[in-house]
């Protein structure tokens, strides 16, 4: 699992960490990304990095579907210091073969303590 | 009025080096004068030339470089922090024995008596990045 | 005296500290991440509103306009403002002080 | 005035910024100090950085008095919240010319709002 | 599962955040400027001590010498490790996960 | 047991180089194995052979070769954060147009994968520096 805290644009931590997530995605890794604290900002609606001339990595997330990496676990606490809900962030998808390709939301909001679990179960964890 | 920048952080990993450069364009466009731009800590690797960005990237260093060229910026790196992180001229490599320099064209390497200058001469000092 | 900030104030305590030392009639520049101080409905509204009772907030458009921040989620009365703005704010205010 | 946040030795800030406190010295510029935040621990007693291989640098700021560096402020808010007093500090002294080479301590204690006052008179002010 | 963490608990949110999401039973290595948070009588001690209730708590000797914290100084009840220790630490839990 | 071990702060910036080192001969000492050293972010600058620390400090670059050498441990810089902050081997300058490369010895340029594999083949992976 890889857990993203870091605000996006700031610093490259979440870009570098979304190239680690693709290339873990096509080593055919069992991926699934976790943001907290100022990581959830990187999935928040209406990005543009136009005036700063910067990379915007923000429409990537939105092809995170196609590489199979579908679960998206946002820490709800998180969003609530931030005064964010669901609605502010990207309507990310996948679709899921089983279901005849049925379009199925990526984003999972999950508790703390939920999340306390999910890591847990993890192999590996990375950190950006 | 004559302004100096200090950049401290390393291009791409922190947005501060690209605040720098907006700012430091922004003074010019305004009819400001540039004294100096200083690069101390991380903000040393802002003067390699060895840096090859994705090119669907902006190209930190050849910004800088090219800002130099255009309106004859001085853009110092301190020497102390080069050293550490392995920026260094001609003279530099000479001195150290190193079997080649990596300093990006507009750069010079100088000594933190040149940020000092900077503060001193300049009516504004900006530092950017921690 | 013009202050600037660039860290998130949920991550860093950049922010207070610039707050807890910027004397009344400072003006306070949000940049970088700090522009999420800017967001209104969040933990720090309340510490950047009492700010605002003695200082002058503003922060960098580009840097909001990155992170999606419109005018609808910001705190009424923070002032936005270009590159060319903060060369602005430079000049008229006879310092500058970078909290990082 | 140099104005110094960061612990020591997790990151080069510290040492970097002593160095250009040291250089401003020489240049003949009017050097203070201020230490607040995390920038106090620089100044605690018995640090001994031998079993990491870090050159230490804490010894250099009992050479400040040499250097004519003797205004060195701290924050006392700073150092509450840390649970530090000023007998946790080091005893850096300066000897004072025109008092026949009396030595006299270097660390100034100063409130938040004395701290502020202080902020307002300087020329240049830098962070480290 | 052991957790590391590195960043001073009042400059950053590291240590929170990693006590937040820590399971009972868990161990925590304080490492570099986060063991300033073994210190006792400071801002974040009651913190790390309620911690010491369901995780055990271990702060790196080397990084405690080089910031002058003797065991004086600190919350009784933390385990000093070396390097060694550390080792130890991550061979003893199935896995590790950095706050940094 | 197996280790592998990720770096990622720049030397002498962040304590987070010297903590890995510590610990990576701290796993060799204990009669463990690593697997690889994988440098990503700022990390990849322990790799370059242009670093010239003070005299009277210690050399990281040249401690993690010197591991390299004696202990024939794996030390992979991540091609796609080496070319952004500037770091090259003879390949990648060539490939690139670069006039030189500045690569410590011991270190090698590869791909994410080499991370991902480190994941997947060691026992235990350890992170250090954000």
């Amino acid at each position: 699992m890889y857990v993203n805290r870091h605000a996006p644009h700031g610093t490259i931590y979440p870009l570098e960490g979304l190239e680690v997530a693709l290339i873990g995605a096509a080593f055919d890794q069992d991926v699934s990304m976790a943001f907290i604290g100022d990581g959830v900002f990187q999935l928040t609606k209406g990005q543009d990095t136009a005036d700063l001339g910067i990379k915007n990595c923000a429409p990537t997330y939105g092809a995170l579907g196609d590489y199979e990496v579908t679960k998206l676990y946002v820490e709800q606490e998180s969003l609530d210091e931030r005064g964010l809900e669901l609605n502010d962030l990207m309507n990310l998808t996948w679709e899921d073969e089983q279901e005849d390709w049925a379009e199925k939301p990526s984003i999972r909001l999950v508790s703390r303590a939920q999340l306390s679990d999910l890591l847990e179960q993890q192999d590996v964890i990375l950190n950006f | 009025m004559k302004f100096s920048v200090m950049v401290n952080e390393g291009p791409y990993t922190h947005q501060a080096a690209d605040t720098a450069y907006h700012f430091t364009r922004a003074v010019l466009d305004a009819g400001h004068e540039i004294f100096r731009v200083f690069f101390y800590h991380d903000g040393v690797h802002n003067g390699t030339r060895m840096t090859t960005p994705p090119q669907d990237d902006r190209h930190i260093v050849d910004r800088w470089s090219e800002l130099a060229h255009d309106h004859d910026i001085d853009l110092v790196v301190c020497v102390a922090a080069a050293q550490r992180r392995g920026i260094l001229d001609k003279d530099e490599a000479k001195r150290n024995g190193k079997d080649g320099d990596n300093i990006a064209p507009g750069f010079r390497i100088s000594g933190l008596g040149q940020l000092i200058e900077a503060g001193i001469e300049a009516d504004r000092l900006l530092v950017f990045g921690d | 005296m013009l202050h600037t900030v660039n860290k998130s104030p949920f991550d860093s305590h950049s922010l207070q500290t610039c707050l807890g030392l910027a004397k009344a009639g400072s003006d306070i520049l949000l940049i970088e991440d700090a522009v999420y101080a800017a967001m209104s409905g969040t933990a720090v509204t309340s510490m950047v509103e009492s700010a605002m009772n003695s200082s002058t907030i503003y922060a960098l458009e580009p840097d909001l306009k990155a992170r999606g921040i419109g005018s609808e989620k910001m705190i009424s009365g923070i002032n936005l403002v270009g590159y060319d703005g903060f060369v602005e704010l430079a000049v008229t205010n006879d310092k500058v002080q970078s909290w990082l």
